[in-house]
Order: C-alpha cells, then sequence, then structure tokens
C-alpha cells in the first residue's frame, strides 16, 4: 500500500497524458480536458489522503547510490497538497479556454506530463532520481510554449536555453553534494554551510532559482507571457513552478544544508530576494498590458520568498513558504482573470480596456481580491505573510526591509493602474458587446479568491497546519511557537498602512494630474513611465509625482537595459564564439588527404612520445 | 653480416627508384624488384614461406595489377605514343610470369638456400603453426579473399557498363 | 652458402625506418594516384620486412611467417580495390590526378 | 554458437551466388533473415547458453580461438538491428535489383568481419576482421552512383592504410617484446611495464583512433559518410566505424590495459579533446549527412572518455553509449535518406518547415537527436549519466565537466538541426513534398521505438543488455 500512493501521485497522471496523446482528437474535441481535469481531481484526492502520513520506500536502482526511492515528508505532503491543487484548477479552467485551441490535446498531454513530473520531483527522495524529473520539466517546458499561438519556437529556445543553464549548474552542484555527503540520498545529507559546501549550496540555488524565475534567470518569462496560452503561464510561472523552486531552495536551506544567519550565504540570499523584487516591480510598474505586467510581477514576488527564507530566522522562513502559497493562489487567479479577459475582449492591451466592470462583474470582484491580497492589503492573506518577512527582514537588517516596503509600494500602484484602466474608467465603444466569462471560468477564479481571504481571515489554518509542522524543531523558541493571528509588530503594521495610503493618493493625484477623471486610460497610459516624465516637466511645478515619475522612468530605461543585456548574453555572446570556433575548425578541413595523413601521424608521434614519457623511454 | 646490409641497401635503392623514376611502368618495375629483393631477404632469414608467397604473389601478381591499370588509363589521344607503350608492355609482360613460375619451383625445392641459423628460441614449423594454431587467420584470408572478388565484380564490371 | 646474420636490432629497424619513410613520401608528394598506389605498396614492403625482422630477432620466426603470409593476402586484395578506385576516378574526371580527391571541405 | 556466427553469413555468401540470376531479388531477405537470427541469438543469449548439439565437434574440427561475453553480445545485437536497418533502407533507395543483391552480399561480408572483432582474442586476427571489415566497407561506399563516392572511399583507404602500418609496425614491437600476441599475453607484457610493449601498445591504439576517427585521426570520416550512398551511411555510421575503431578499443581497454596508468590518460585526452572538436564541427554544418557525420565523431569521443574512467562502470557506460549512439544515429541516417528520397537534396538550408509535411520523419529524428543530446527520459540521457559517474568515481572531474559541458553543444547543434528542417516557416519549394514510403518509416520508427523503450525501463534493460559485461 504504502509505495502504491506514491507511485499512483506519478504514475497516474502520467499515463493520463499518454492516453490524451492516443485519444483520437477530432472525434471528440472535449476529451482531453476533461480527462486532463479528472485525471487532476484523482491527483488532488490522492494528496488529501496522504496528507497526514508519512509514507517512504526505496527500490534498489542502477546502483551507485543512485535508487529509486520516494518519500513523503509534512513538507513534500503539503507541496504535493498544492501542485494537485493549483492543476486541477487550470485544467478545469483550460477545459473552456483551450478546448477550441488546435494544440488543446499536445497542450493537456504536456500539463498531464508536467504534474506527473512536479510530484516526481517533490516526492524524490534521492538526488539522482530528483534530477531526472527536474530535467524532464525542463522538456515539458519547452514542449508547452512551443505549443502556444503566434512566434512561441524562439521563446520556447530561449526558456530552454536559460533553465537549461541553471539546470547545468544544478547538475553540478548535485554530484558535488553527493561527492561531500558521500551519500545521494536527500533525507541523509547534513552538510555545514563552509568552503566547498558553500559552493554546493550556490549551484543547488542556481537550480532553484532558475526554477522560480527570480532574477536573472527571468527573462523568459514575459516572453512566454505573450506567447504562450495563458493557462500555462497561470500553471508553470505562476504557480508550479514557483511551488518547486522554492521547496527546493527551502530544502536544501533546511535539510540538506545548515543555513544559520552567520553563514555568509544567508545575506546573500537575502540581496538576491531585494534585488529580484525592486526590479521585476519596477519593471511592471511601466508594463502597457496585462499580461506581461502579471509576468513581471511573478518574478518580482519571488524576491519576497527568497528573502525570507535568506533571512535563515523561523519568523522569515515561515513568512517565505506561507507567501509561496499565497503568491501561487493570488498570482494563478489574476492569470485567469487576464485570461478570462482576453477571451472576452480578445485583447489584453491596457490602451483598448476599460470599464470592464460593469460587464464583467465576477470576474471584476475576483481580481480585486487578488490583486488588494498581492499589494499586502489586511486581511487579505498577502499582508500576513509580507508581515512575517518583513519582521524577519527587519531583524536582519533594515535595507533588506526598507526594500521590500518599497515594493510592495510599487505593487500596490501598478496594480491601481491595472485595475483602474481595465475594470473602472470609460468603457471603450468597441468592447461595448462585452459579456461575462463563462462558469467554468469563473469557478476557479472564485475558489482562488475565497483562498484569498480564508488564508488571510483564518490564517492560522494554514500557518499551523501546513507550515510550521514543515519546519518542525527549527521552530522551537519562536514566538510563542505559533505565527498565527494579527502580525504582533505594530509598528511594521503602521508603515504597510502607511505605504499603502502613500500609493492610493499617487494614483488619485496622478488620475488628477493628467486625466481630469475622463482618460483614465490616457492617464494609465503616461502613467509613471517614460513619456509623462517630459509631459510633466511643462507643467514644472515641483512635486512629488514628478519626482517619483522621474525617478521611475530613470530606473525603469536602466533596468530595461539591464533585461536585455542579461538576455543578449544568453542569446548572443555564447552562441557567437561558438560559431567562430566552428568555423575556424572547418577551414582546416580542406578537403587535402594528406592533410590529415599528417594530423594523424602527429597525433601518433605525440601518443608515442607521451607514453614514452610515462613509461621511462628508451629501450 | 656485409653481405646481408647490402642486400638491405640494395632493397632500399630500388624502392627508392620506384617512388622516383618518370614513367609508371619503371616505378612499377622498380617496385617489382624491390619486392624480389625482400623475398632473397626472407630467404636469408629463414622464413621460407613467405619469401616464396612475396616473391610470387607481391613482385608477381601485384605488377601485373599495376601494369594493367598503368595500360587502362594511358590517355588516347597521340598513337605513336600508344605504339610505343604497347611495345614496352609487351617486354614487361614475361617478368611477372617468370617470376610466379619460379616462385612456385623454389616452394617445392627448398635446398639451394637452406640457412642454418642459432635462433634464440625456436617455435616450430609455420605450417603447423599455421595449420593447427592460427586457423582462424586462414578463415580471415578465405574471406577477405571472397570480399576481393566481390569488389573486382563491382568496381571491374562497372567500367564494362560504362564503357558501352 | 650461409650468409652471417647481423643480430642488431638497429640495424633492421634503421632500414624499415628508410623503407617507410620512402613510402610516405611517395604517397603524399605525388600527384599521381598510380604513383600514389605505388607508394603505398612501398609500405606495406616495409612493415613486412619489420614483421620478419621481429620474429627474426625474437626468435619466433613461424609465428612471425604465419602474420607476413597472411599480410600479404590482405595487401593484395586492398591493392586490388584501390586499382578498381583509381579507375573509377579515370573513367570519371578522364584524369588521374590527385586533385580529384579534395573536391569534399569543411 | 561462436563459430557459427562467423560461418553462416559466410556460407550465404557462397551459396548467394548459386541463385539464379532471377531470384536475385531475394537475396536481401535472405541477407535479412541472417541478421534477424544474429540479434535474436545475441539476445537470447543474454539468458541461456545456447547449446547446439552437433556444434561441438565442428568448433573442435575449426578449432577457432573465439570467447563470447557480454560485450561480444552487445555488438553482435548492435550488428543485427543496424544491418536490418542498412537492408531496408536499401530495398527503397537502391535502383536496380543487382545493386541490392550486391550490397546484400558485402554487408553479410561485413557483418562476418564485425562478428569476428567481437568474438577474438589476439591482436592480429583482431586486425584481418578489422581489416576485412573495411575491405567490404570501401567496395559498398565506391559501388554506389553519388558524384563523390570515389573521394570517400580514397580517404577512407588512404588513412585506413595508415592505420594497418602501425597496427602491423605495433604487432612487431609485440613480438619483441611480450610472449605472444594474444590479449592476455599483451596484458602481461604491459604489467611488466616494458618500454617496447607501451610502444606497441601506443601504435596499435593509435591504429584504432584512426579506424574509429578519434580527432586528429579523423579525417576521413566526414567525407566518407556524406559521399557513401543512403543504405551504405547507415550501416557505416551505425556500426562499421564503431565495431572496427570503438569496440576494439572497448575489448583493449577491458581485457589489455585494465585500467593501467599510461593507457587512462590517452584515452581521456583523446575523447575529450573528439568530443569537443566533433561537436564545434556539427555546429555550423549545413548538410544533413556532413552534420551527422561529425555529431557522430563526436559521440563516439564519449565512448572513449568512457573508458578512461572508473574500469568497471567505464566500460557498463561505454557499452551502453555504443548501443545508444548505434541505434540513433543509424535511424538518423535512415531519416536522412527518406529526406534525400523526397526532396532530392540534403541542403539544410533549403529545407524548412518539413515537421507538417513529413511528421513521422520529423518525429522521429527529434526522438534520435534528444535521445544522443542527453534528454531524459529517453536511453541517451542514462548512458551519458553513467559516463559521467564514472568519471566522477575515477575522481577526472575536468574530464567529467568537459562531458556535461559538451552535451551543451550537442543540444545546439540537434536544435539547430530542427529548426532548420522540420520547424520555421514551410518553403512553398516543397509543398508538394510528401511523408516518405512505408518501406523507409519501418526502420526508423523501429529504432526510435527501441530508444524510447530502453530510455523508459532501463534499469532493467541495463542487466539483459550488459550481462558479463563488465
Amino acid at each position: 500500500m504504502t509505495p502504491l500512493v506514491l507511485i499512483l501521485a506519478i504514475a497516474v497522471p502520467a499515463a493520463a497524458g499518454l492516453l490524451v496523446l492516443l485519444l483520437p482528437s477530432r472525434r471528440a474535441p472535449w476529451a482531453p480536458a476533461v480527462l486532463a481535469a479528472l485525471a487532476c481531481a484523482f491527483e488532488l484526492a490522492l494528496a488529501v489522503y496522504a496528507f497526514p502520513h508519512d509514507f517512504a520506500f526505496a527500490w534498489s536502482w542502477m546502483g551507485f547510490g543512485a535508487e529509486f526511492a520516494l518519500k513523503l515528508s509534512r513538507f513534500s505532503a503539503f507541496i504535493l497538497l498544492g501542485i494537485a491543487t493549483f492543476s486541477f484548477l487550470v485544467t478545469a479552467y483550460s477545459a473552456v479556454s483551450m478546448a477550441k485551441a488546435p494544440s488543446s490535446r499536445r497542450f493537456h498531454a504536456w500539463v498531464l506530463f508536467t504534474v506527473a513530473l512536479s510530484a516526481g520531483a517533490v516526492l524524490a527522495d534521492n538526488l539522482i532520481l530528483f534530477l531526472v524529473f527536474w530535467e524532464g520539466l525542463l522538456l515539458t517546458l519547452f514542449a508547452m510554449i512551443a505549443a502556444g499561438k503566434t512566434r512561441p519556437f524562439a521563446t520556447a529556445v530561449k526558456a530552454f536555453v536559460i533553465v537549461g543553464l541553471t539546470d547545468l549548474a544544478l547538475m553540478f552542484g548535485v554530484m558535488l553534494t553527493g561527492h561531500l555527503a558521500g551519500t545521494l540520498s536527500m533525507s541523509a545529507i547534513r552538510l555545514p554551510l563552509d568552503g566547498l559546501g558553500a559552493v554546493a549550496f550556490l549551484l543547488l540555488m542556481i537550480g532553484a532559482m532558475g526554477k522560480a524565475g527570480a532574477m536573472p534567470f527571468h527573462s523568459w518569462i514575459p516572453d512566454a507571457a505573450i506567447d504562450a496560452p495563458l493557462p500555462f503561464m497561470a500553471l508553470l510561472p505562476g504557480s508550479l513552478e514557483k511551488l518547486l523552486g522554492i521547496y527546493f531552495l527551502a530544502r536544501i536551506s533546511l535539510d540538506l544544508f545548515v543555513l544559520t544567519p552567520e553563514s555568509w550565504v544567508s545575506p546573500v540570499l537575502m540581496g538576491i530576494g531585494a534585488a529580484t523584487i525592486l526590479l521585476a516591480v519596477l519593471m511592471a510598474l511601466v508594463q502597457k498590458d496585462y499580461k506581461k505586467l502579471l509576468a513581471y510581477h511573478a518574478i518580482s514576488q519571488v524576491g519576497y520568498m527568497i528573502l525570507g527564507i535568506g533571512t535563515a530566522l523561523p519568523v522569515g522562513i515561515v513568512g517565505g513558504l506561507f507567501h509561496m502559497v499565497n503568491n501561487a493562489i493570488y498570482k494563478s487567479s489574476l492569470f485567469l482573470s487576464a485570461g478570462a479577459v482576453e477571451k472576452e475582449t480578445g485583447t489584453t492591451d491596457l490602451h483598448e480596456l476599460g470599464g470592464l466592470g460593469r460587464s464583467m462583474p465576477i470576474t471584476t470582484v475576483c481580481f480585486l481580491i487578488a490583486a488588494a491580497s498581492i499589494s499586502g492589503v489586511p486581511p487579505f492573506n498577502g499582508f500576513f505573510s509580507k508581515e512575517l518577512v518583513y519582521d524577519g527582514a527587519l531583524e536582519r537588517g533594515w535595507i533588506f526591509y526598507a526594500i521590500a516596503l518599497a515594493g510592495s509600494f510599487f505593487t500596490a500602484a501598478s496594480f491601481l493602474k491595472l485595475g483602474h484602466a481595465a475594470f473602472f474608467g470609460k468603457q471603450t465603444d468597441a468592447k461595448r458587446t462585452v459579456k461575462e466569462a463563462p462558469w467554468p471560468m469563473l469557478l476557479p477564479m472564485i475558489v482562488l479568491a475565497g483562498l484569498c481571504i480564508v488564508f488571510g481571515v483564518a490564517n492560522s489554518l494554514p500557518l499551523e497546519r501546513l507550515i510550521q509542522p514543515v519546519l518542525g524543531t527549527a521552530m522551537e523558541g519562536a514566538h510563542g511557537g505559533t505565527f498565527a493571528g494579527f502580525p504582533t509588530n505594530m509598528m511594521l503594521v503602521g508603515l504597510t498602512a502607511g505605504v499603502l495610503a502613500l500609493a492610493v493618493a499617487n494614483h488619485a493625484f496622478g488620475v488628477h494630474r493628467t486625466g481630469k477623471g475622463i482618460g483614465a486610460v490616457d492617464h494609465i497610459h503616461h502613467a509613471p513611465g517614460l513619456s509623462s516624465v517630459y509631459k510633466l516637466q511643462a507643467t514644472g511645478a515641483l512635486d512629488p509625482y514628478r519626482m517619483l515619475g522621474g525617478v521611475v522612468g530613470v530606473a525603469s530605461k536602466g533596468l530595461y537595459a539591464l533585461d536585455r543585456a542579461i538576455d543578449w548574453v544568453y542569446s548572443g555572446l555564447a552562441a557567437q564564439s561558438a560559431l567562430a570556433a566552428s568555423w575556424v575548425l572547418r577551414k582546416a578541413h580542406n578537403g587535402n588527404v594528406n592533410r590529415y595523413v599528417l594530423w594523424a601521424l602527429a597525433g601518433a608521434a605525440a601518443v608515442v612520445l607521451a607514453v614514452l614519457a610515462v613509461v621511462g623511454g628508451g629501450r | 653480416m656485409i653481405w646481408f646490409t647490402l642486400l638491405l641497401v640494395v632493397l632500399v635503392l630500388a624502392a627508392l627508384w620506384a617512388s622516383m623514376t618518370t614513367t609508371l611502368l619503371r616505378a612499377t618495375l622498380g617496385l617489382a624488384l624491390a619486392s624480389a629483393l625482400l623475398s632473397v631477404v626472407m630467404f636469408s632469414m629463414g622464413a621460407t614461406l613467405a619469401a616464396v608467397l612475396e616473391l610470387s604473389v607481391c613482385a608477381g601478381l601485384i605488377s601485373v595489377v599495376l601494369v594493367s591499370v598503368a595500360s587502362l588509363t594511358r590517355p588516347r589521344s597521340i598513337q605513336e605514343e600508344i605504339a610505343s607503350r604497347r611495345s614496352r608492355l609487351r617486354r614487361i609482360w614475361p617478368l611477372p610470369l617468370v617470376l610466379i613460375a619460379a616462385g612456385v619451383a623454389l616452394s617445392f625445392v627448398h635446398a639451394p638456400v637452406d640457412i642454418v641459423l642459432h635462433l634464440p628460441k625456436g617455435d616450430g614449423d609455420v605450417r603447423t603453426l599455421l595449420w593447427s594454431m592460427r586457423q582462424l587467420d586462414l578463415f580471415g584470408q578465405i574471406l577477405i579473399l571472397l570480399a576481393g572478388a566481390l569488389g573486382v565484380l563491382v568496381l571491374f564490371r562497372k567500367e564494362a557498363k560504362d564503357d558501352d | 652458402m650461409t650468409i652471417e646474420m647481423p643480430q642488431s636490432f638497429w640495424l633492421y629497424f634503421t632500414f624499415f625506418v628508410l623503407l617507410l619513410v620512402d613510402g610516405l613520401w611517395c604517397m603524399l608528394a605525388t600527384r599521381n594516384l598510380v604513383r600514389i598506389l605505388i607508394g603505398l605498396e612501398i609500405l606495406m614492403k616495409s612493415v613486412t620486412f619489420f614483421l620478419i625482422a621481429a620474429g627474426y630477432l625474437s626468435g619466433r620466426m613461424a609465428l612471425a611467417q604465419a602474420l607476413v603470409v597472411t599480410v600479404i593476402v590482405i595487401e593484395v586484395v586492398v591493392v586490388v580495390v584501390v586499382a578498381g578506385i583509381i579507375l573509377g576516378f579515370y573513367r570519371k574526371h578522364d584524369s588521374l590526378d590527385v586533385g580529384n580527391t579534395r573536391r569534399m571541405k569543411g | 554458437m561462436s563459430a557459427l556466427l562467423l560461418l553462416v553469413p559466410f556460407v550465404a555468401v557462397v551459396l548467394l551466388y548459386l541463385l539464379p540470376k532471377r531470384a536475385r531479388a531475394a537475396g536481401l531477405w535472405i541477407a535479412f533473415g541472417i541478421l534477424a537470427l544474429e540479434a535474436a541469438a545475441a539476445v537470447l543469449d543474454r539468458f541461456a547458453t545456447i547449446d547446439v548439439g552437433l556444434l561441438a565437434p565442428l568448433e573442435k574440427l575449426l578449432g577457432f580461438h573465439l570467447t563470447t561475453d557480454g560485450l561480444s553480445g552487445l555488438l553482435i545485437l548492435c550488428t543485427g538491428l543496424v544491418g536490418m536497418a542498412a537492408l531496408l533502407v536499401a530495398r527503397r533507395t537502391l535502383e536496380s535489383v543487382n545493386e541490392r543483391f550486391l550490397f546484400a552480399n558485402l554487408v553479410l561480408v561485413a557483418v562476418v568481419g564485425i562478428n569476428g572483432i567481437a568474438m577474438v582474442r589476439d591482436l592480429f586476427s583482431l586486425y584481418i576482421f578489422v581489416e576485412v571489415t573495411a575491405v567490404a566497407t570501401f567496395i559498398l561506399i565506391a559501388a554506389g552512383r553519388g558524384d563523390h563516392v570515389f573521394e570517400g572511399a580514397w580517404k577512407y583507404i588512404f588513412l585506413s592504410v595508415v592505420a594497418s602500418v602501425l597496427m602491423l609496425t605495433s604487432l612487431g614491437f609485440f613480438l619483441l617484446s611480450t610472449d605472444g600476441i594474444t590479449l592476455d599475453a599483451a596484458r602481461t607484457g604491459l604489467a611488466a611495464n616494458a618500454p617496447l610493449a607501451w610502444i606497441a601498445m601506443a601504435l596499435f591504439l593509435c591504429g584504432l583512433f584512426v579506424k574509429g576517427a578519434m580527432v586528429p585521426f579523423h579525417g576521413w570520416l566526414a567525407d566518407a559518410y556524406t559521399a557513401a550512398p543512403a543504405p551504405v551511411s547507415v550501416f557505416m555510421a551505425g556500426i562499421v566505424t564503431k565495431a572496427s575503431g570503438i569496440f576494439a578499443l572497448l575489448r583493449i581497454a577491458q581485457s589489455t590495459l585494465g585500467g593501467a596508468t599510461p593507457g587512462r590518460e590517452i584515452l581521456l585526452v583523446v575523447g575529450a579533446v573528439t568530443i569537443v572538436v566533433g561537436a564545434f564541427l556539427a555546429l555550423t554544418q549545413t548538410n544533413f549527412k556532413r552534420m551527422l557525420a561529425y555529431s557522430s565523431i563526436s559521440q563516439m569521443g564519449y565512448i572513449v572518455l568512457a573508458l578512461g574512467g572508473d574500469l568497471h562502470l567505464g566500460i557498463l557506460a561505454a557499452g551502453l553509449h555504443f548501443f545508444n549512439h548505434a541505434i540513433s544515429k543509424s535511424q538518423l541516417f535512415a531519416n536522412a535518406a527518406a529526406i534525400e528520397r523526397q526532396l532530392g537534396t540534403l541542403d539544410m538550408d533549403e529545407m524548412g518547415g518539413l515537421g507538417a509535411r513529413m511528421p513521422v520523419t520529423a518525429g522521429t529524428t527529434a526522438v534520435a537527436s534528444l535521445s544522443i543530446a542527453g534528454l531524459p527520459p529517453l536511453a541517451g540521457f542514462w548512458s551519458k549519466l553513467l559516463i559521467v559517474l564514472a568519471l566522477w568515481n575515477a575522481k577526472e572531474y575536468a574530464f567529467a565537466a568537459v562531458a556535461i559541458l559538451a552535451s551543451l553543444v550537442t543540444l545546439a547543434y540537434f536544435l539547430s538541426l530542427q529548426r532548420k528542417v522540420f520547424f520555421g516557416k514551410p518553403v512553398d519549394k516543397w509543398s508538394g513534398a510528401r511523408e516518405a514510403s512505408a518501406g523507409l518509416l519501418v526502420p526508423a520508427v523501429a529504432l526510435a521505438l527501441i530508444t524510447i523503450a530502453l530510455g523508459v525501463g532501463f534499469p532493467f534493460a541495463l542487466r539483459i543488455l550488459m550481462g558479463g559485461g563488465a
């Protein structure tokens, strides 16, 4: 029985995926979606059943320490539950949104394979086995982007290269770890963070961050947001990859290695986290497209989790993990809302959207809840997790806290802008015929929005049931053992409230400044981005808004360059040098067989001389 | 000692001549000479069977092949040149046949070149060794001869097809 | 008649190398395919000589002979095949110039 | 059992010529049957030792010194599979009955040679069988109709002669330094660290490097593969080069070198150089077959590199990669044959968007190339993983790194191949192109299925495949 549950968790989605591929596509176009939803439902049931248990088993496999070992710990059970939930919701949703798409069959098959591989990666208790599943995810990622609409292949290759490189680092890390620990069984490894250990940790960390899409491994996500189908965005970059990446990051910093506030790795993690928060959110602020904006937020939110875990303090770690759950919830609900909008209006360009509040009320409500919780408005879940992260960050250094706070300010600002542009303001004529999205698309959104509220109001439920058990022994000496309930540190709460108020004020000010109410879309169009800077310069008044505009303008311009630069390194530099090397080598092969013979003879001479040098020459 | 060394010197000189002369026929001749000398060397070192084979096959058969190739690939333009080459060919033909005959003859009568040597340690007669210990090599020889036959079939038949 | 045989490895080795170099030179320096075939032959001669000499010096003449016999058979077949291919070149390009063997690059 | 593997194909070739000219069309299928039997025998031999009653006296009569073990079983299995694929490709790509008949004969001769390589324990017999295989292959190349057939054959012969000179010279040194020229005698001679013995071994290895196209001994391979007619390139790339070069190296590393010190380093360095140079050469090729050719140089480098690793694991990994690459690469050349037959060209710059026109070819190509590039869960991933592990256990971290990094380049050129040929916007020049006929698809699909099956069921396949191998 015990292994059966774990095997089923991996085998059932995989089998369903194969079945989907074998189905006659033209006979029953709806079959793949239904099958996928059913399989994910089963997965969910399985995860719920297995949640309280502790399963573990190992088959002797290919030898050399690489054995087929699966283990269901508190932590993996919790992540598995998350994976099952989100994949179920997304498949239910895409049953409608993708049903018409020609690539529906392949898409659902790949979704199922992704679920199977993710479950495997979470359950694996052996580094090699883990590596296998992890690499498999790379393949499904490639395939799912390639299944997209417009010009997906280039994007797919880009994602492939970037994630592939980080996976390479992960591979090195796994080998180094196995070498240091002398075993490949994950539950048996516990290494100190010094010397080679730190190197191994960093390599594994790069792998985890590449999956989670933190800077500077992010640059494929915004492109994918345009090219790939939206359910994919909601599933992979939205939720699953965050879950997996942060899961692995937490695993290595809690189990495999001993991450203490003293070790120099912790500041590195926090630095990366803070940088990701700020840079990505500034990029997001100037986006003019619903999906791209969300994509950059998907990057920026990772920063909070990394920051939280990086603090190496119980409060921070709990906050980071809690934020991971919350982010998965509201981020996927946001992506789904974008999907609904795109399905109904046929565009996600903020210039053409507006006033959907009246025509799509339910979507709007869901969006509002999700946006509020991502901006950290109490009493939604995002608020609580962010507070925990702040608490940890402040304890480690005010600068990190400041950056995180600034991040939430920009988050709030950009979502005010987004909401204003898309759902309020004047309804543009072209979109008069818009109606509410169909129920199968609404239900997941509603469920997720509901979760936002539940996890916020009754945050003791996720915290005490799901997350604190994960850390187990690491929790001793925490504030009375639990982090549930309303934050204790009133100073932090006050500052957050202040920042939110500031964001609202800033937004109102922007509206008033530019568009006299009528042109909310105009206002968004010229909002903190570059153009507004010059426009406001004419009116000359020295106001905070203008300064903000200037700062944001410059910053986002620089960041855009940085973004492109990173991109160029991935797709340009390496490729160019490789091509040059190839050209030189080919020139050397001029077709003259004499030259080849001389090479061979020279090689033979070299080999013989080498041997003589070793064996000791002469006769 | 001296004689033997001289023999080797002549062998190398023959090879050099073969590789340096102007016309292909002279080169073929030089090659035949070289392998004939090599077979003498083998005789004097006691490798009778190898010497016989070297003389008959290399000095004989291969010269035939080379000569035929050389004659097949002459440019057909200038008539008198063909005539002169033909005449030279006619004078070359007997040589390999004579060599083969001599080799076969010698293989039966190996009295005159019977050289007594005190070897560090002998390992028996080549025929017994070849037939009782290295049958696999014999099989390999038959096999590669079969491959050669197929090769002749393919490569030379192709010529017949293309000519007409 | 009896000839006194030298026992020095280096004597044999020197002549082996002389033949080897001559053969290689003949294969690489000429532009005529048939001449290259002759160079190939000289190479095989040198190797045959070396095998016999090795057998003689190590007192394994029978084994060396066994090898040489087989080598000679292989040599003949290779030469015949090469001759056929040279004829093929001649038929295709109507010349024996090695330039025809250098068309494929990169 | 072992003698039969040499005698049956040999006798078959002789008997085929007794057939009446009209019945020659059947020759291809007879050869096919023989190869199928051979593959079956190799597989069965993993489970139970085949023992035909009247065989024992025959073996005694012949007195061949042959031994079969896991490695030889592996090579014989590969030979059977690849040979069958090549024959199927020949059936659709060679025009006249006579050509097909000669092809079948020469393949059988080469197969005898390869079986010999698989089972001999004697350096000189090894040389003979390598030479037999090579001669049969020269003829196969030169028998084609392409523009460059003679050039390809010429370059192959030219370097093969260098190889034979190296090997025979080394045999001379073995005579002088060790007692006997069997693998075991050579082993003892090397163990005594006699310099002459080591020179001999070095020369022999160099000869095999030429046959196996290790850089810098590789000059002939790309031209020979590109010039050879389609079925011949399937056969060569699949098994000939590997058997006569790489498998011989495997055998020597297993039973003669035994991880002795100068030998291991040579294999490591040559293997690493070959991997890198071959991969970069493949990167910018525009001819389909030529890219595949350089890719096989690079992949064979992996096999040799593995031999430099931890002895047992290294030979296991090398054998596995040997099998994977034999299957995948011959399948890729079968795909190339399909494309050449349908399009009449192999220039990848002219192609594009064929994925829609030739779905089966595109799919199988993707499977094989991803497997060679080492993506899970395909077979190639496992062998590369084992290779890296072998190097790691031998503490050769730098070489392990080379192996991993080079697989990125592999991925790069296979992606560019996929992109140039199958993805991208369709070229209207090929709007009329259709999928190849079933006869050409069968081998490709079958081999692709083997790759997938082995990849998925790897842990169990491993035991069967390498039974007593390492």
